[in-house]
């Protein structure tokens, strides 16, 4: 068995070790079983959930989907059960995935952040804990987490306080300067982050004279973002030093590729299931022709090597 | 609607025969053994784009037989355009038989079958059904103009009775179907539809004040299909069978502070627990 | 003739009065001859000329462009030729134009912008002057003026210190906040915002492992970004009083109608001429349809109509 | 090359034939009596994209005849693939005849003309134009594979010599066209080439080690097409005739502080100064 045929594509994200470099993006992929019948989970890194609040959601008004040129404007607004229904109910049910389990915590104030991961990150179910801060903070004029230094700090330290397992902090795009953000989160603890999550968009549906979605505003993904994720990724890597989870727009190998190459060490994919749920599978034997054909033994050989200022994981 | 036992999975189909008609409306159809044996009636698929960089289209499964099915596309946005552009030979990916297709054991002896426009493509796997279970049905199908009504034909052959109505007086009643539909003498036990919403509210109107049920088929922008993304929704009563389990919850975007604001309703996933509901269920 | 088979589509950006509400994106109509064969320049609005700075530039290295999923990215660099190159030998040819005529002014500071500003507003053949404050600003670690309120408020007010002529300024996306700097630069004397500039973006070229482009990043246009400058324009209309006008991915009237719906008084083409160089008269005659078939008697009439925030020009 | 005196517009054209090669090389022949009439060789169009969202493509006029021209498309990205998928009977919007072909008084007695891939396209024309006026040419033509090697025929049907290579050695010399030109005993007074860039600077190479001129067909990515965005440049020295007038400049994003550098080559666009430029100017 030549090495060159079977690149490896195991990375670790703090302790998180996954056999290959795929997330299901948060939101998107449910718990799993939703694309079972569809995709073969173990081919897979692991999915991440569904983010969870501490009180339950009903979610947005509708419409929650407007379609726009290569891309997908959302906005759920966060539909769930709450944490304490979710342990009850939900989270046994992981266990049987045969793939890694990322939880995806979500909260309007610090205090939400360290309740719900604390709750969450003590089941043995869940092996690592995502950090969505895109949500506005209740306590400072709506602003969302994400977009404002201490903010993201905050939460990331009060989640890091509380749990040792490994902990992604999910960046927003919607900032002047993502490489300052990323460097506090950095600091504040977090093992790894993904980048982005959804660009701030809308829609107008012109014959009514209404916004398409029917919160107003909402999230925009699919490949339309991906050249600013890929510039994100880029940016956030020659600043930061731990592990960085790309996405935005992947539904490809040579998509998931430019992530990899601008210093991401794994990727997420959301939107490109709904394109086709074998994107996650075409990208990692992609990734294996891609690597075979270049020599390369290993995934980790090529992240960043197209970014000059790459820091790399410590 | 119950669940049922069809296991979906992605099938490669072909185009075996295309056909257009005056209005626009494109007719695929699509050699695919497997889903013309595994649907039922109300059932949809989701295509693959052959272009990629969107997502999926939800499309009903029109006519199934001998290995074949069709699909019905009216060409709306830029997935429906390219869709519409196969030509025979074409391959084309689809996800199916997905969702909950209408409940046809509580469509019991005289059914009103409504369609408006291409929500005609959900319509006729019922009427099969029901006219091969001997059971009585009628077609009420309406659309804006007379060259959009397609296909009528094969309700007819079925010994359906079909009565049209255009939104510009063209051919048959000139109304809405939904008018056509309330101003019709004939009584039915139920009635089943699929068309765009203000004419499954109308229905379902309709359905209250004779006193009768109605299963309507949902349409709204899709994005997985598969129950994963919460993003289909429509409000539905607490207590319906098809609604998730779900506890009391505030409906704010601020909802961390009021969950003890209870609601009636929850959203259920029109890909997933329907897309056909009870009408009285609906809370929209 | 019935008013409302010809609803009036005049707009009035601080004292420049167009007939119709269409620019010409700047950097993508040339000087407006480029497009002659192709459109009927009487039938547009203005054309806003391809930004000039204080010296020549011999512009980026190249590849210069990208094409992306529904988008175009493009680090051009303003490549021109100085403003006093600019006033010897092009000026002079504009007089000739069917249409109105904007200046775009770029610069490295303060000092460039208002210099710039003085040489090119004095002349006749100019209607107004577009101020493109994406620029970095050699004084301060290369941030770039529009991303940050200061250098933008700085920028403006030198600007509209040296000329009476219509001051339009052009806002970047690449921020937290757009809303905060349109009301600082509203403050700073501007006439009109354009909302929105190019969003960052990057991709790469997973054979050569390298950026695409010869500037590694570069910014995003077309499609792909509508949704992101529907959101900034509704966003925007809801924080000033001057008017606005609306760009990013605008290829035809409906399109267009978004962002009046969102607040703007006139839109912008850039990228849209590169799809299809009808597209100015499409986003026109499609207006015209548009609000005769709802009984508008002019554009003006709708503007905002979708945006509950909007304030409208005062 | 010198200005040519065709006025471009946008014509609207019809799909009248499509052929596609084993290698999935397609050709669309285009009724379009205008650009037929105007078109010189050398000289490209604009594709406007049928379903919109995207930049129009470059692609050369490949053959003009009888109110008919032909475009000759492989397949790289989205672009191309729509327009690859284009059938008999769809519509087709071009912006042409654009940009300033070959300077055909220039390709004097003896030309080499070299072709790789789909830098065939503007090939033909020349070769139509130099045979017609009784001038001697021989076809340089390379292609991945031979199954990629499209139409020889056309060129020996013109009385032109043809010696091919491909990549992988399945036909004619192992090897590119280029170092089939090197090792080739014939000399040329002027070489004529399309293709890829590393193609075209070997080709500027081995023009200069020969002592002769060679007139370039270059590629780039294209967005306006038509000389509006400075998009599609190329480094073109200072005292070329298709050099912009162009002050002394400096070339950093921090240009404002040192104009004084002076460099001695301007970036020309390649739509409109070009596409075709000697091989001896550019400075890249
Ligand atoms: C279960 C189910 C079954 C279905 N079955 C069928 C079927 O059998 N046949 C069929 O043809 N369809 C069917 N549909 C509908 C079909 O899925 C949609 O029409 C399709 O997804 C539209 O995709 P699109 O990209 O073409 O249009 P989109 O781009 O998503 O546009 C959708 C709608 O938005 C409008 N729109 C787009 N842009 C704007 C704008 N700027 N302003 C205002 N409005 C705008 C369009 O005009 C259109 O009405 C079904 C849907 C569901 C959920
Ligand atoms: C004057 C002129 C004449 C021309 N004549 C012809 C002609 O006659 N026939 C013809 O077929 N072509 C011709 N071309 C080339 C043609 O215009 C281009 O091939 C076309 O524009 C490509 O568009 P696209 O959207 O299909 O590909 P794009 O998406 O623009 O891709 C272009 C290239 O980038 C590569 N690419 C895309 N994505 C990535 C990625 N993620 N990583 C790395 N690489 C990537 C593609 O593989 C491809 O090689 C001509 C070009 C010019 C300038
Ligand atoms: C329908 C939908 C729902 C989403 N829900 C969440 C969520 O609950 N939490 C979260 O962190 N991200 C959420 N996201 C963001 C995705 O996880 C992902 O970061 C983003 O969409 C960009 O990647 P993509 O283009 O591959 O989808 C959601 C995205 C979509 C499209
Ligand atoms: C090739 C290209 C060059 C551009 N050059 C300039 C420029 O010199 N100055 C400027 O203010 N904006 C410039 N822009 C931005 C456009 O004017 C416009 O604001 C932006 O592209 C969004 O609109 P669009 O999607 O309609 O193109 C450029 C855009 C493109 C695509
Ligand atoms: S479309 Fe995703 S849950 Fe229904
Ligand atoms: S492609 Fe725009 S100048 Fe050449």
């Amino acid at each position: 068995m030549k090495l060159e045929t079977h690149p490896d594509l195991q990375v670790e994200l703090g302790a998180l070790r996954l056999r290959v470099p795929t997330l299901m993006g948060s939101g998107c992929y449910g718990s799993g079983e939703e694309y079972a019948p569809f995709a073969d989970l173990a081919e897979i890194g692991a999915v991440v959930l569904k983010s969870v609040t501490r009180l339950p959601r009903l979610g947005n008004p509708t419409p929650r989907l407007a379609v726009t040129p290569s891309g997908l404007l959302n906005a759920i607004g966060l539909q769930n059960p709450g944490i304490e229904h979710y342990l009850a109910h939900d989270v046994a049910k992981f266990a049987s995935r045969p793939c890694a389990v990322v939880g995806s915590v979500a909260g309007f104030s610090v205090d939400d952040y360290a309740y719900v991961t604390q709750r969450l990150a003590v089941r043995d179910e869940i092996h690592a804990i995502e950090l969505n801060i895109s949500c506005p903070n209740v306590g400072s004029e709506g602003e969302t987490f994400a977009c404002d230094a201490n903010l993201a700090e905050a939460a990331t330290k009060a989640a890091r306080a509380v749990t040792a397992k490994p902990l992604i902090v999910k960046l927003s795009p919607n900032v002047t300067d993502i490489a300052a953000i990323a460097r506090v989160v950095e600091g504040a603890g977090a093992d790894a982050l993904a980048v982005i999550n959804t660009v701030r968009g809308m829609a107008i549906d012109v014959d009514r004279r209404e916004p398409r979605l029917g919160n107003a505003a909402g999230g925009l993904s699919g490949p339309a973002i991906r050249p600013i994720a890929v510039l994100a990724v880029w940016n956030v890597a020659a600043a930061v030093r731990i592990p960085i989870v790309g996405q935005g727009g992947i539904e490809s190998a040579r998509d998931a590729l430019e992530f990899f190459l601008a210093g991401a060490s794994a990727v997420s994919i959301g939107t490109g299931n709904f394109t086709d749920p074998r994107v996650p599978l075409n990208v990692t034997s992609g990734l294996r022709t891609y690597l075979a054909q270049r020599g390369a033994g290993s995934l980790r050989e090529i992240v960043g090597t197209a970014n000059p200022g790459f820091l790399g994981p410590a | 609607m119950r669940a049922l036992a069809t296991s979906p999975a992605i099938h490669e189909t072909v185009v075996v025969d295309r056909r257009e008609t005056l209005s626009g409306i494109v007719i695929l159809g699509l050699y695919a053994p497997e889903i013309a044996r595994l649907v039922r009636p109300g059932q949809y698929a989701m295509a693959v784009p052959p272009g990629g960089e969107r997502a999926a289209t939800a499309l009903g499964v029109y006519e199934a037989r001998d290995e074949r099915i069709s699909l019905m596309l009216a060409v709306v946005g830029v997935r429906t355009r390219e869709l519409a552009n196969l030509q025979v030979g074409a391959k084309l990916d689809l996800l199916a038989p997905l969702g909950n297709g209408f409940d046809l054991e509580a469509l019991r002896d005289d059914v009103a079958l409504v369609a408006g426009g291409v929500g005609l493509a959900s319509m006729l796997l019922p009427a099969q059904h029901l006219t091969a279970s001997g059971r009585r049905a009628h077609l009420y199908y309406g659309a804006s103009t007379a060259e959009a009504l397609v296909d009528e034909s094969k309700f007819a052959e079925l010994g359906i009775g079909v009565s049209v109505a255009t939104d510009d007086g063209t051919r048959g009643y000139h109304g809405f179907v939904t008018e056509l539909l309330e101003r019709d003498g004939r009584a039915h036990d139920v009635l089943a539809a699929c068309g765009p919403s203000p004419m499954l509210r109308a229905v379902g109107r309709i359905a209250r004040l004779r006193g009768v049920r109605a299963q309507l088929a949902l349409e709204e922008t899709f994005a997985c299909g598969v129950g994963a993304c919460w993003g289909c929704v429509v409000a539905i009563d607490r207590s319906s069978p098809q609604a998730p389990r779900f506890p009391q919850a505030s409906s704010a975007w601020d909802g961390h502070a009021d969950a003890a604001s209870a609601s009636e309703y929850v959203y259920a996933r029109i890909c997933k627990e329907g897309p056909v509901f009870w009408s009285d269920e609906l809370r929209w």
